[in-house]
């Protein structure tokens, strides 16, 4: 089954894997993103992750679709948590299952790289300090 | 013809708004409505911002559409 | 916290993923290798995993480290299942936690793939047919 | 000088066993020791199995010492 969601819940990884769950799959590849307490030698105490909804959604679709073609994967899940989120939460969810282990390592690679170019979210940084700050705003 | 337009991230504060309906002349690109509308109030010039039409990510030379949604965004961060 | 384990309890994907926590790790790598339900085109009902113990739980030791000095991971988890597995039993797990997906992707990869080169561990294939065979047995 | 030899997957199978004491003259090599021993119960030459002695891999030119535990066999193909 796939999955493809943006959410304001907690991602589960169990339900994920469960997703990929395949009797002709030897290989299942899960990569997760998770809030980090630095950012470029900063302390943070979290993220706000702002989205665009409707537009998100049909852009990780498409990345699963794209994936499909070009890789010999038989499930794919790509889930983006939007919103406030604490350090060590989990905010993406890519995960893959494959006959082998080669397609299932590179098609969860491109998938988050793709996500990350290409899904309409943006981060603002909740500094330590209680400043905060959206990531790339040179301003 | 009018066109919605929405802001997200560092794009909404500057705009003080996450969407805006415009309405212009006749047909036009992006980067023609970005510069007659956008480039001022946003304060970083076209190649600081990415542009989506009905939900594709398109370039400035993309014509805009009666009753079009754009959205005019930082570069993406998520992860 | 790292894991390296010889086990013949079910490997369990959450437990992993808790022992890799750490507020500066913005990357997680989880890999799960499944017991098919084919090899090379023949009907399979699962695997007999043979192990030399001591040995074994030694040598994933041993790969943890090597990765923890190649690559910048936080933390490592390499468990490997023994015994008689039905298709779809998740046999081997390799999981890695780092600051950034490149180091987590990278040591992920290399540690299935030591694990499948130096860990004393052997597949019986259980045919569909009820026939069993060692993996390459050519006799 | 005596060795405690093990056996896995098929190379247990063809020695009818999971190991066995085998009592040396002297020092030798892994490659002397299967080729006096080995080779014909094992029925597939040097090149086809591994070798370990106290359970790190070696090559046929590790030497052997009272007491050893070697283990002798096929490739292995975990995962």
């Amino acid at each position: 089954m796939d999955v493809y969601q943006i959410t304001q819940q907690v991602i589960d990884p169990s339900a994920l894997l469960q997703a990929l769950e395949d009797p002709g799959a030897g290989a299942q590849v899960l990569f997760l993103g998770t809030v980090r307490n630095e950012f470029e030698g900063r302390a943070s105490q979290g993220l706000f992750y702002d989205v665009y909804p409707q537009m998100a959604e049909a852009q990780i679709r498409k990345i699963g679709e794209e994936l499909k073609e070009e890789f010999s994967v038989r499930h794919i899940v790509i889930v983006h948590r939007i919103g406030s989120l604490p350090v060590g939460t989990i905010s993406v969810a890519v995960a893959v299952s494959a006959a082998h282990r080669d397609a299932a390592f590179a098609a969860a690679r491109a998938g988050i790289d793709r996500v990350k170019e290409r899904v309409p979210i943006w981060k603002k940084e909740h500094w330590a300090d209680g400043s905060s700050a959206w990531h790339d705003d040179k301003s | 013809m009018s066109i919605m337009v929405l802001f997200f991230s560092f794009a909404a504060d500057r705009m003080n708004a996450r969407q805006k309906l415009y309405d212009l002349d006749g047909t036009m690109t992006v980067k023609e409505f970005f510069e007659k509308f956008l480039v001022k109030p946003l304060g970083d010039p076209f190649d600081a911002w990415l542009f989506s039409v009905n939900q594709e990510w398109v370039d400035g030379d993309a014509l805009l559409h009666d009753g079009d949604e754009v959205a005019v965004v930082p570069p993406v961060s998520g992860g």
